[in-house]
This record gives structure tokens, C-alpha cells and sequence, in this order.
């Protein structure tokens, strides 16, 4: 099936491994990705907290640019996702707020009616549309023996929650669970990673950090699997510094999904952005597929 | 028939909006017809005899024992005609479905004037072509000789019984001929039943109907065309809509007999008010589904024309008499 | 065509244990709701006869609302579904015939839900103030030349029998 | 003959007054409705002066229909039908126009509202003119009633009608009687054991003389109505003949096999494959669980039969269904617990330390896997702080809306057995500290003096995962203190969610059988919530206990004992009136064609093959309607709601609506408008 693809900006430089990874899987599992033509950034979550009207204005404006036989809409960054779907429930909601957006829309020539796009996030889409069944007969490399501790952060269920249980979600859970792997289940796997807070206060930051982190060592994960731009950065890119601040030695793998997927379904982990991550995964994974063959062995 | 000796009395049978075939119904009498002659002089019976409007106008109020009247009423001539025979006759039968309920030009009422000429002056295959100059009927046409006039066509048509006070209903499109010559028999032996009664059992055709019948759950309505039926079970268990559950009954179940769908001609029941009320209600009692959707889609494809449906004989005698104008002028319902 | 002067005449059916006592619960609640509609008692929504529906219509009704239980809380069990069938098949041979749709409208009720009754009267009675006045008998009004037709052809019998030897 | 109408118009102080000008709608009425020998106005109809105003009138000036426009004839049909029957005027004659619920006390604007007023009295004058004397129909009650569950409202309401001398059959679908209460400890305010109050009540049903026991037993049908239902029970095979076994209880001693017992025990503790439930079940006749029997798993064993003294096993018994005819049925079927599992954040399942208020009340019971010892999950370790949550599932839109009632005074009870039986600290998390009934507060008080903690907010998590030394190995708590305005992390070692009590699975399903309804959330609903919390809308079918919403035990009691009075009411009677609106069939009409048969609910409508016609049996017509509505052939008369009642009162009511000239409504044939 065709999904409009919006990969927002972050997929473009510093999670670019998550784009390469997205079109990966998504090609594998004949998801048609058809990237929305001269997208805009959504704002991320400043704009809202400062004018609703523009930010609405600025994320519609990816909305109405979806082609319309296109009639669902991928973005792989929970806070896209989040803002792409808050945006479209705003306008549907309020008449007023429908005609404000619309007018700001007109003055670019484009218009958007609310409830046209479906706003989806691939997690989602693999789990729902491709389902188990589909899933697991792409499997080429199961997972089995590798501790995986899905990471899910905030946007993903909250505010808006109709996608999984908004106090513990399970959906990348369940689809590790199918690849076969070990899913850890920690406790802190829908907390904060700090967001900019890293930006405003690092000592407020590396504790929420260190939190998830350590949560997940407890827990003997081999890695944490991550499904938004700015968790994977936080978790992996302050690994150090949280180290250094607190006198740890966490030395965990920070990954995209996507990327583990596409291990599973015997992508090579060249063509999976492996290698752009702060803590190096593919160690982890050689000595995991060594284990796995001993094993068989 | 004994009373044929006594002083013969005068008959009239007239035909308004209907197709004649209640006269051919009534000709099925057979040797029947020669009690008929003898017990009555008919004074007036356009299909058959030549008898004058005139010679009717002389008569005294009240001077015809019996007026057959079939046909409904669509035109202003036609509402003339009702009004003189009902001045004049003691026993004014509205004879048949057209009469009773209007029957299928009763149809018509899902159009009026406009559209009907349009139909049939513009845009009709068969005169249309003929009539390039698209020429109208008019009320009055002034010729060399003097003015001729053609009656007002009506937007609505209505039954006799809308038009005048009717003594009594014969049901049937046509008039089975059993039946047709027991009113005439009750008439008169003068045994009739109290005035604007219908002559006619008091039951519905299920009544008269031999196939099996069980309790009904519909899931699908068949057209005719659809299905080759069972020929022991009940049609509507089959999923056609056979309308002898609401149809009273006086055919001997003609149609289910020959394994076809009871189609109404002969109306509602005894107390019944509109026969479409009823037939629709008990119909759509029975559709198996609590689903909207679902039983929304089992009618939209079983039953395309609800009126042509539950209302093919009885439209212009029913509670509503016709489609809403204003709407069909602005195109509402329509297709 | 909208004429807000135009007061809708609605005959509204309802059911005795749910809708009926959701109208009571309305009052009680002193919740102030459009005039129009006038509510008739029956028993359950499955006593609505097609029938009711059409004389009120052919009485001058410029619409109807049926109110029942809510689907699976009907007090007689099931009988809300009947109601439900016999609504829509007669919602379609109506459109057949030229009624707008929002005319006639078929809503549930629960004892409890006297607000919820009460909007959706002001809703209905707004939706039919927009389609403005219904008038059905006025389509079978006979149209004042019927009358003159027929008089004429009276005239003209008198004319012609005069003229003769 | 000439109808001679009565309309009263009622100001109801200013209520209707206030809205609707009553003295003109009166004179209006006399003025322009035809048939309208009187029409009067007046303060408060209902008072005894209103009511013999209109005694009088039907007396002197020899009234045939009486139309009453006051209030809902929920409120005062009953009234001033009497007052038409004390004038000789066939009650069914009187018709309510609701002038207060529907018109006054819903218009804003005077003008409108005596408009509509008028609509409505219009419609009842022709309404009334086509109504015709009825009397109601005088059904026999049979003295036996059904009860249905063991639980203490169910216990209750038995012992009642027992003890009156009628005879009762209880129908429990565990293998004892005794509910939820059998699992308690102690109960609240008083904490009297409640085994101890409980137990002589089992055993008391179990020896009375007028109750039959019908245990491991489920209600399958029911038929007929109020006075003589007829009802099929399913009694589920034990695999023990009732008759002979004694319950020395050693086929349960020398039973191999244990499994976890998932019911009494609430999974804490173990039970046999043949068991009863707990050593003072009544009956005490065991019963054989075949899931884990290892006879009916691999065809082995028989040890229970090689033992028993008496030879009670029976491995060939089967399900039997027993029928039984009664007047009454009382529903005490109760509340099943919440599945904290919903509520993932609280860590139900995942987290050892974490208990469901149902398995806490085994841990604290003397009887219970632990003897009554509060211990974690390892069996041996005592806590040293627990923490009791409230509203679990309760007062939570995504799952129930509603209160459970009892959870605050439990988790009181909880907090007093802690302290009581360890040196533990006892926190609450609560919402609201609902403690409503007599000596509640009172031990609220008294837990506050015994130091149990309480912290006002809801529990946003119950996590393992700790943050500093001291939050190790612990349950940490996340939540914030309402009333300090903080958000606070408090350590603990076991955790007791209050889970909410929901209806039972089947609920529904059960209500259907009997014919009555459920809320949207699945309790059975009364005839009315504050007038009539014991009756249903079914005659002769009535809730009580926890069946009916959330319930503590005094408050189960007290609606068993009221259903048992009701029903006693009607018993010594020995016979009820039913309402005489129910559908007729005129034969010579029907032609057999079996649409109707379909219609009824209740089966009230047979098919007499050789006469090829319907009937309705007027008992157990109900008088819904339906069929009158859907008999294609216009063969079924409702009375009281016949066609030509509506149809008069449709034209009535829209008496202003038809315009002039030839607008009137067709008849066709003319004279097809006879009911």
C-alpha cells in the first residue's frame, strides 16, 4: 500500500541512519513510501508552546501538500508524528480553528480538510497493517538470544493515546517478540529522555538519562531500541557525559528499530545507517551472531 | 336469477383513468352476463354500449339503481362524470383497484402535469418525434366552427372515493369475475353489507395460499427475475417480496399459485389505513440484521422502488396520495 | 428559504420506560428545549406502526421524531431493533417520495439522558426551520381551475342541450 | 352514544401556572373541542378537593372520558385513575396530558407554552373519546420463588421467605454457597470475623426445611411471568452422588493431585482436583474439577472412588437439568473483581509484591493459605510498609465511571489488619475518603489514630525501578500529595490494589433470560433508582446485593431482605393484577401468515396449526406492541394503544397543523377506520 512519507528533519542529518533504515524495511515489506514534496519542518515542540495558530499553520501546510490519492501519511519521528496528528485533531475540533489555518493555507494557494490524511507512525503500520503473519515469515535472521529493551519515550502514546497503552505500551514489545528476540521488560520504557531539557539544565537531563540507562543494564539489555530522533540522541549521545558526570560505564547501544528490524529480515547492516551511532552497536551484534552460531554449532 | 321477472332496473358502468380491463372482467361472467341483461336495462357503458352523457343529465337524481364505476379520477371530465353518476345513481360501486386506490395510473402521482407532458409531448420515444413543434394539449382551441374544448388534465390523481361518497369497494385489478357477479348478486338481493363497506373477504391472501409457512427471518429480497423459487415454501421466506401478507384476500392466491409474488391488486385489509404502512412495516419487522448499515444495504439492493413496491396499487389512495411536489420539483427523491 | 419566523409543527413518538421518562427527567431538570415538538406516549418504539408516521405527515406535520431505548437496553428485550428496520425502510420509501431525509429521525434515549433528548430536539427543530414548512396536504390541495374545469364542462352541457330542436 | 369529556387542567401552584396560562387552555378547550361537556382549572388537581371535583362531575353530569392535564402519568395516572373508579368510570377511560414535565417546565416563553399545551389536550380529548373500559387481569402466585446466588444478599433474602414458610430454591453456580463474604476475614466498620457471622447462615439455608439447595448449579431458561414462571436449571456434574456422600472428605485427603486455586484462594493457595471450596462449604459435598482430575486427563488414578467410604463417586455423572415452577425470582448475583492486569502502570502481574484486594483478604484470613500471616510473595518475609491504592479501575473513565463503594472502608479494614499483625507502616492513596454509613467515619477516625498514613492523590505508577540506594529492592510508589502539592516516591514492600467491582461476565446474558435490562456498565436496573431499588421492569423478577451496583455487605442485606418482603407481600396475597394492555388477535383477520410469531420477545404468541391463526396468551403478553405494528393483515389490536387511539390522538395533536380546504387525511376504503 502507498503511504505519504514525511521524514522530518532530523531523518536528514543526525538520525539519518533511521531514514535509511525507514526505506529499508518499508521497501521489504512493500510499504510505498512517496515523500510529501517540499515538506517543512513541524516545529518541533517549541513552535506550539509558542503560537498555536502558526504552528498548526506550519505543520497543515505538510497536510495539504500529501498527494490526494495518497490517503495515509507515515512519519517516523514521534514528535512529527505527534504534532502532524495533534495538528489534524485541532482543526477537526474547532470550526474556528479550521478556518484560521485554512486562511493562512489559502495565502500559499493550498487548503487541507481535517480527517483527509490519516496520520500513522511506521511502528504502528508494521505492527497493525503488516501484522504478525506478514512479519514473521520475512524473518531471515531470527533474534533469538539477543536482549533487546524497546524504548518508546513520551510522544509515541501521550497526549494522544490511540495508538497503545498510554501507561506501558507493548507494540515494539510485541514485535520483537516475534522476530524473537528477548524483550526486556523494564519499567521506564514510556519515560521522558530529558527532551531539550539537555539544552536548559544537564544535571535535571543526565538523570532522567541515567535513569533510562541504567533501567535497562538491570534489566541485562544488549541494547535500547528507540523509535524517536531525539530519545536515540539523548541515550546516545550523552552517554558519555553521563558517565562522566555520575562515574558510570554505561557503554549501551542506542539503535532505531528499524535497524534491528532490518537485521531480522537479513538486510545488510551497511544498508541499515549502521556505524552513525556514538556507541558503537555492531560489536554488540557480531558477538550476539557469534553466540547464535556457537550455538547452532 | 328469480328477481329477473320484477320491473328491470338501470345499470350504468363507467370507465375513468383505468385500462378497461374490469369491463373484460366483468364480460367473464360468462352466461352470467344474460342475468345481468335480464335483471338490468344498461343505461350507459362507454367500453361497450353507445349511451349518452345527456341522456344521463335528463335522468331524475337517483334514477340509476346501480352505478359500476372503475377508474380514478385525473381529469376534470372525469370528475364531472363522478359527480353526475353519484347524483344519480342509488348504488355507486367503485369497481377495481383504479377506483378503489387508484391503482397503477395512480402511479402517476409520483409526477404531475408538467412532467407527465414533458414525458410524453418532448421527451417521449413514441410521440416526441411527431410533435417537433412541441404542441400541448390546451382546454381551449377556438376552430372556424366554434371552440374545442379537451378536459383539465390534474396534477393528482384521485380516487372515487376522494371525489364523491362511494356505497361500496370492489377490490382486484381486475375484478375477479367470481367476485365481480356475487356483488352484483348481493346488489340485487339487496343482502348488502353496511354502506362503504368493501365487497370482499376480510382476511389477506396467505389465507388462500397453500405454500409452507414458517417463521420469517430475511437476510436478502430477491427480485422475481432473480430466483426460480421453491414451489412448496412460502415466497417470502424466500426472499421475495410477496405482498399476500397484506393483501386481501378474494384471488384464490393467483399469483403464489403459479409460483409468482403476490403483487397487492387487491389492497389493504378490513380496518387497515394505508396498505403501504402495513406492508412495509411487516416486511421490515422480519429483515434479519440489528446492524443500520447492513439492513440499510439489504433494502437499497432488495427493493430499488419501495413505492413501485408497497405502494403499486394504492399510492393515490394511501395516507401521503402522492410524491411531495416541492421536492419533486427541486429534484429531491428523485432516482 | 430558511424563514426563522417559521415555527415547525414535530410529532415526536416515544417510548415509555426510556425516552418518554428521559422527557419527564428534561422537565424535572428544568431543561428549557424548542416548543415544537409534541410527544406522543406509546409503549415501546416497537409500537411505531409506518403508519403513524405517514398520518402524521398527511395531518400537516412538518416532521417526526421516534425516540426509543438504547439498542440492548430496550425494556421489551429487543424490540428497539424492530423499530430500527421498520425506520429505515421507511426512511427509504419516503425519499421515494420526496420527503427530505432530516424530516423524520429516529434517536435513543436511556431514562437517564433527559439532556441528551433535549439536544437532540433543538436539533431536529432547527434542521426542519431550515427546510422550512412542510405543508403535505397542500400537495393534494386541488388547484383552484380543477373547480372552474369542471364547472365549465357543467356550462357547456347546458349550452349544448339548449341548442337542441 | 354522545361523548361527554371532562378536561381538567391543573395549575400545579405555579409550576405549570407559571408557563402556561391554565384558564385560558380551559376555556379553549370547552370552546373548540367537540364532546366537551366540562372544562375546569385548578391549583392542584392531585389534592383530594381536585380529585372530588372531578368525582363529582362524572357522577352528575355523567362523564365518558375524563383527560387530566397536570404532570407525568409516571407521577399521578395511578391517582386519578383511582378517582375515576371511585365514580364508577372505568379507569382506562382517564387519560394524563403531561403539562408539567413536557411543556412548563421545559418552555422559556408563555405564548409557546400554551400553544403546545393546547396541542397536547387536543390530542388527549380525541385520544380518550376512542378509549374503551378495560379491567385488569388477575394472575394466581405460585407461593415457591427462585433465588438466584449464594451470596449474602442471596443467603438473605432465602432465609427470609424460608423462615415466612414458603418454599425457596437456591441456585449457586460454585459448588457452596457463601459468595464473596466466605473469602473475608474481618469485616468493616465492626470487624466482627466474617466467617463467624457468615457460616450459621449457610448452614442454616443449607438444614431449613423450605429451601432446596441447587449448588454447582447455573439458571439456563426462563419462562412464563410474574406468579408462574417456569424455569430450567442446569446442574453441572460433580462427579459425587449428593445422596450418599457424607463429606467425611477423604477422597479430597488422598487426591495426588494439587493444583493452584485460582477461585477462593484468589491464586494464593493450592486445592485438590476434587475439593469444596473451603472446609465449611455448604453442602460439603466435593466436587471433581476435570481440567485437573487425573482420571479425566489420562484415564488413571480413580483413588477418590477406591476411598470413598460410601462410594459416592460417580465418574459417569452427566449434566442434568432440573425444572422448577415459581411466582417470584430474586437476582443476587453480585460483582466479579476488576483485572488489575488493566492497569499495566501498577504493575499487577509483573510485580511480585503486588496484590489485588481480593488475594490481601485471603493473606490476612485465619483460614486463608497463610494462616492469616501477612507475608510477601516468598511466603515468609513480613512487610515493613505497605501500601494500599484505591480506585483501581474505579473512578477511571477508561474503565469504570462509576464508584465501587466499598474499596475505602476495605483498604481502612486492610490498613487496621496490618497494623494489627505487623510492625509494618500503612499507607493510603486515595481520592476521596468516602466513609458515608453508620460508624464509617467513626473508623476512619480511628485509623487515622492508629497511624496508618494517608497520602491524597492518584498513583501515577508502582515501578521497581529505583533511583537512589534506599529505593532498592523496593516498590516504589510514584505519586503526588494532592494536599502538599509535591510529587512524592514512597518506598514500600507489598503493594494492595483496591480493584473495582465490576458486574459479573454474564451478566446481561442472565438479564436477558429473566427479561430485564442492564446500565450501560452491565448492573441489572431497577424499576426506579430511589423509589423502587428492589423491583425490576418485569413484574416478578427482582435484584438484589451488588447484582444491582457496587455494595457492602449491610447494604446487600438490607435489599435481600426487601426483595424477600415484596415477594412475601404478593405470596400472602396469592394473587397479583397485571396491567390489561396486551395485544389481541382478531381470527377471522388472521390468515396465519406468521410474521408476528417472530416479534415476541416472550413467546406470548403460539400458532394454532389446525385453525392456521396466532393467539396470544394474554399472560405473558407484555404489551410492547410490536407485533401490533408488524401484522400486515391489521389482525392485532395492543389494547389501551389500538390504531385508532394513536391515529385520533395524531390528529389531534397536530390540530392546528392541517391547512384549509380539502386537506383532511384520506380514508381508504371510507370506512377502514375501525380500530
Amino acid at each position: 500500500m502507498k503511504y505519504a512519507y514525511y521524514p522530518g528533519c532530523s531523518l536528514e542529518v543526525n538520525s539519518a541512519a533511521y531514514d535509511i533504515s525507514v526505506r529499508a524495511v518499508a521497501q521489504l515489506l512493500s510499504i510505498e513510501l512517496q515523500e510529501i514534496d517540499d515538506w517543512n519542518c513541524c516545529g518541533a515542540t517549541e513552535y506550539f508552546s509558542q503560537d498555536e495558530l502558526t504552528a498548526c499553520a506550519v505543520i497543515a501546510r505538510n497536510l495539504a501538500l500529501v498527494d490526494d490519492k495518497v490517503e495515509q501519511l507515515i512519519a517516523p519521528c514521534a514528535a512529527c508524528f505527534l504534532n502532524l496528528k495533534k495538528t489534524d485533531k485541532l482543526m477537526s475540533d474547532s470550526a474556528e480553528m479550521n478556518g484560521r489555518v485554512n486562511t493562512c493555507l489559502a495565502a500559499g494557494g493550498l487548503s487541507y480538510r481535517p480527517g483527509r490524511v490519516l496520520v500513522r507512525h511506521l511502528l504502528d503500520v508494521i505492527h497493525g497493517d503488516i501484522g504478525e503473519a506478514a512479519v514473521r515469515d520475512k524473518v531471515v535472521r531470527p533474534l533469538t538470544g539477543l536482549r533487546v529493551a524497546p524504548y518508546y519515550g513520551c510522544q509515541w502514546v501521550r497526549p494522544m493515546s490511540d495508538v497503545d497503552n498510554p501507561e506501558y505500551p507493548m507494540k515494539m514489545d510485541d514485535l520483537f517478540t516475534w522476530l524473537g528476540a528477548e524483550v526486556v521488560d523494564y519499567p521506564v520504557k514510556a519515560h521522558c529522555c530529558g527532551g531539550h531539557m539537555t539544552q536548559i539544565s544537564e544535571p535535571q537531563a543526565f538523570e532522567l538519562i541515567r535513569r533510562l540507562l541504567q533501567s535497562a543494564v538491570d534489566a541485562r539489555a544488549d541494547m535500547i531500541l528507540c523509535m524517536c530522533p531525539m530519545c536515540q540522541l539523548n541515550l546516545d549521545a550523552y552517554q558519555g557525559r553521563v558517565n562522566g558526570h555520575f562515574g558510570a560505564e554505561f557503554k549501551l547501544p542506542i539503535i532505531f528499530f528499524t535497524q534491528l528490524l532490518g537485521i531480522a529480515f537479513g538486510i545488510a547492516p551497511e544498508q541499515l545507517g549502521f556505524g552513525k551511532e556514538i556507541v558503537a552497536a555492531l560489536p554488540v551484534i557480531k558477538a550476539w551472531l557469534g553466540r547464535a552460531a556457537a550455538a547452532v554449532a | 336469477m328469480s328477481h329477473a321477472a320484477k320491473t328491470k332496473g338501470k345499470l350504468a358502468i363507467y370507465w375513468a383513468a383505468s385500462c378497461g380491463g374490469c369491463e373484460i372482467s366483468l364480460l367473464q361472467i360468462d352466461a352470467k352476463i344474460l342475468d345481468l341483461a335480464a335483471a338490468f336495462d344498461l343505461v350507459m357503458c362507454p367500453c361497450i354500449a353507445d349511451g349518452k352523457v345527456r341522456d344521463i343529465e335528463k335522468m331524475p337524481d337517483g334514477a340509476i339503481d346501480v352505478c359500476l364505476f372503475n377508474g380514478g379520477v385525473r381529469t376534470s371530465e372525469q370528475e364531472y362524470m363522478a359527480k353526475l353518476l353519484r347524483r344519480k345513481s342509488k348504488v355507486l360501486v367503485a369497481f377495481g383497484s383504479c377506483a378503489s386506490e387508484g391503482c397503477i395510473p395512480g402511479l402517476a402521482n409520483l409526477n404531475d402535469r408538467q412532467s407527465i407532458f414533458d414525458t410524453v409531448y418532448k421527451e417521449g420515444s413514441a410521440t416526441a418525434p411527431e410533435n417537433p413543434a412541441d404542441c400541448r394539449p390546451q382546454q381551449a382551441t377556438p376552430v372556424p366552427e366554434g371552440t374545442l374544448h379537451l378536459p383539465l388534465f390534474y396534477d393528482t390523481l384521485k380516487t372515487l372515493g376522494q371525489t364523491v361518497a362511494v356505497d361500496y369497494y370492489l377490490p382486484g385489478c381486475p375484478p375477479e369475475a367470481g367476485n365481480i357477479w356475487a356483488a352484483i348478486a348481493a346488489i340485487v338481493e339487496g343482502k348488502l353489507p353496511p354502506r362503504g363497506a368493501v365487497l370482499g373477504l376480510n382476511t389477506t391472501v396467505c389465507d388462500e395460499c397453500k405454500r409452507k409457512r414458517s417463521e420469517k427471518k430475511i437476510r436478502k429480497f430477491h427480485r422475481t427475475w432473480q430466483v426460480i423459487p421453491d414451489e412448496e415454501t412460502c415466497l417470502l421466506e424466500q426472499g421475495l417480496l410477496c405482498c399476500g401478507i397484506a393483501t386481501r384476500a378474494g384471488c384464490g392466491a393467483l399469483c403464489p399459485q403459479v409460483n409468482s409474488p403476490c403483487i397487492g391488486c387487491h389492497g389493504a385489509n378490513e380496518g387497515v389505513e394505508d396498505y403501504g404502512a402495513r406492508l412495509q412495516s411487516a416486511v421490515a419487522s422480519v429483515i434479519d440484521s440489528s446492524d443500520p448499515a447492513e439492513i440499510e444495504q439489504i433494502i437499497a439492493d432488495g427493493i430499488p422502488d419501495p413505492v413501485g413496491t408497497f405502494y403499486r396499487f394504492s399510492l393515490a389512495g394511501s395516507l401521503l396520495r402522492r410524491k411531495n411536489k416541492r421536492a419533486s420539483a427541486d429534484g429531491v427523491g428523485r432516482g | 428559504m430558511s424563514d426563522p419566523t417559521f415555527e415547525p409543527k414535530i410529532v415526536g413518538f416515544c417510548c415509555n420506560w426510556c425516552s418518554y421518562r428521559a422527557a419527564d427527567l428534561a422537565g424535572t431538570a428544568r431543561i428549557k428545549y424548542a416548543p415544537n415538538v409534541r410527544i406522543i406516549r406509546l409503549m415501546c418504539s416497537g409500537r411505531v406502526d409506518p403508519g403513524f408516521v405517514l398520518s402524521a405527515l398527511a395531518n400537516g406535520a412538518d416532521g417526526v421524531l421516534i425516540a426509543g431505548c438504547h439498542p440492548g437496553e430496550c425494556h421489551y428485550l429487543s424490540q428497539n431493533y424492530k423499530a430500527m428496520r421498520r425506520y429505515h425502510v421507511l426512511k427509504h420509501t419516503l425519499a421515494a417520495l420526496g420527503l427530505e431525509p432530516d424530516r423524520l429521525r429516529l434517536v435513543w434515549a436511556s431514562a437517564a439522558e433527559g439532556q441528551q433528548l433535549a439536544e437532540a430536539i433543538d436539533r431536529l427543530v432547527e434542521d426542519i426551520r431550515k427546510l422550512g414548512p412542510l405543508r403535505w396536504p397542500a400537495n393534494w390541495e386541488a388547484e383552484p381551475c380543477c373547480q372552474e374545469a369542471v364547472e365549465s364542462i357543467a356550462r357547456e352541457h347546458q349550452e349544448a342541450m339548449e341548442v337542441l330542436p | 352514544m354522545a361523548r361527554k369529556i371532562g378536561i381538567y387542567v391543573c395549575h400545579c401552584g405555579s409550576n405549570i401556572a407559571g408557563t402556561i396560562d391554565v384558564e385560558e387552555v380551559a376555556r379553549w378547550a370547552g370552546a373548540t373541542i367537540d364532546g366537551v361537556a366540562v372544562a375546569r382549572d385548578y391549583k392542584f388537581m392531585c389534592s383530594s378537593l381536585g380529585q372530588q371535583m372531578i368525582e363529582e362531575d362524572i357522577r352528575k353530569k355523567g362523564l365518558t372520558g375524563v383527560v387530566v392535564a397536570a404532570c407525568s402519568p409516571h407521577l399521578h395516572e395511578k391517582t386519578f385513575r383511582r378517582a375515576c373508579e371511585h365514580a364508577e368510570l372505568n379507569p382506562y377511560l382517564c387519560q394524563m396530558v403531561n403539562l408539567r414535565e413536557h411543556c412548563s417546565w421545559v418552555c422559556a416563553d408563555k405564548a409557546a407554552g400554551t400553544a403546545k399545551a393546547k396541542a397536547l389536550v387536543y390530542a388527549a380529548a380525541e385520544r380518550v373519546k376512542q378509549q374503551v373500559p378495560l379491567e385488569p387481569m388477575e394472575v394466581q402466585v405460585n407461593p415457591a420463588t427462585l433465588v438466584v446466588g449464594g451470596g449474602i444478599a442471596g443467603l438473605q433474602a432465602t432465609l427470609e421467605l424460608a423462615d415466612a414458610g414458603y418454599h425457596v430454591y437456591l441456585v449457586e453456580r460454585e459448588p457452596s454457597i457463601g459468595g464473596h463474604m466466605a473469602q473475608f476475614d474481618k469485616t468493616f466498620p465492626t470487624l466482627d470475623c466474617s466467617a463467624c457471622i457468615l457460616t450459621p447462615k449457610m448452614s442454616e439455608a443449607g438444614q431449613h426445611a423450605n429451601v432446596t439447595l441447587l449448588t454447582y448449579s447455573e439458571l439456563e431458561e426462563v419462562s412464563g411471568s410474574v406468579g408462574n414462571f417456569k424455569v430450567k436449571v442446569r446442574k453441572k456434574a460433580r462427579y459425587v452422588d449428593e445422596t450418599i456422600c457424607t463429606g467425611c472428605g477423604i477422597c479430597i485427603e488422598k487426591c495426588p493431585r494439587r493444583v493452584v486455586d485460582n477461585g477462593f484462594e484468589a491464586g494464593l493457595g493450592q486445592r485438590k482436583a476434587i475439593y469444596t471450596p473451603f472446609p465449611q462449604a455448604v453442602p460439603r459435598i466435593p466436587v471433581i474439577d476435570t481440567a485437573a482430575c487425573i482420571w479425566f486427563d489420562r484415564g488413571k488414578c480413580r483413588a477418590c472412588e477406591k476411598l470413598c467410604p460410601t462410594n459416592a463417586i460417580a465418574f459417569d455423572q452427566e449434566d442434568e437439568i432440573v425444572e422448577l415452577q415459581v411466582g417470584n425470582i430474586v437476582l443476587a448475583t453480585g460483582w466479579k473483581l476488576f483485572d488489575c492486569h488493566k492497569l499495566p502502570q501498577y504493575g499487577y502481574g509483573r510485580l511480585p509484591n503486588v496484590y489485588t484486594n481480593m488475594e490481601f483478604e485471603r493473606l490476612c484470613n485465619a483460614a486463608g493459605p497463610t494462616n492469616g500471616k501477612i507475608v510477601l510473595r516468598d511466603g515468609k518475609t513480613e512487610p515493613k510498609s505497605v501500601a494500599v491504592i484505591h480506585c483501581v479501575g474505579s473512578r477511571d473513565v477508561r474503565h469504570n465511571e462509576s464508584c465501587s463503594a466499598v474499596c475505602c472502608m476495605a483498604a481502612l479494614k486492610f490498613g487496621h489488619l496490618v497494623l494489627e499483625k505487623t510492625k509494618a507502616e500503612v499507607y493510603s492513596f486515595y481520592i476521596d475518603m468516602r466513609t458515608y454509613h453508620k460508624g464509617y467515619e467513626e473508623f476512619f477516625q480511628r485509623l487515622l489514630k492508629e497511624g496508618m498514613h494517608f497520602v491524597r492523590g492518584k498513583v501515577a505508577e508502582v515501578t521497581d525501578a529505583a533511583r537512589t540506594p534506599g529505593e532498592e529492592g523496593k516498590l516504589i510508589v510514584q505519586v503526588e500529595d494532592t494536599l502538599v502539592g509535591q510529587q512524592q516516591r514512597i518506598a514500600v514492600d507489598m503493594v494492595v490494589l483496591m480493584g473495582a467491582l465490576e458486574p459479573q461476565a454474564d451478566a446481561k446474558e442472565l438479564g436477558l433470560k429473566c427479561g430485564i435490562s442492564c446500565s450501560m456498565q452491565g448492573w441489572y436496573t431497577e424499576r426506579h433508582p430511589k423509589l423502587d431499588p428492589v423491583a425490576t421492569m418485569t413484574d416478578g423478577v427482582f435484584v438484589a446485593g451488588a447484582c444491582q451496583g457496587p455494595k457492602d455487605i449491610p447494604a446487600s442485606v438490607v435489599q435481600g431482605a426487601a426483595a424477600a418482603a415484596r415477594i412475601s407481600g404478593m405470596i400472602a396475597k396469592g394473587h397479583v393484577m397485571i396491567e390489561p394492555i396486551v395485544a389481541s388477535i382478531q381470527e377471522d383477520k388472521c390468515s396465519g401468515c406468521k410474521i408476528c410469531n417472530t416479534m415476541c420477545p416472550y413467546n406470548a404468541i403460539e400458532f394454532d396449526e389446525p385453525a392456521g391463526v396466532s393467539r396470544v396468551i394474554s399472560s405473558m403478553c407484555k404489551g410492547c406492541g410490536t407485533c401490533v405494528a408488524a401484522c400486515p393483515a391489521g389482525a392485532i389490536s395492543g389494547a389501551h394503544f389500538n390504531n385508532a387511539q394513536i391515529m385520533a390522538e395524531i390528529r389531534g395533536i397536530l390540530w392546528d397543523a392541517v391547512p384549509s380546504g380539502n386537506g383532511q387525511a384520506p380514508g381508504v376504503p371510507a370506512a377502514a377506520l375501525n380500530p
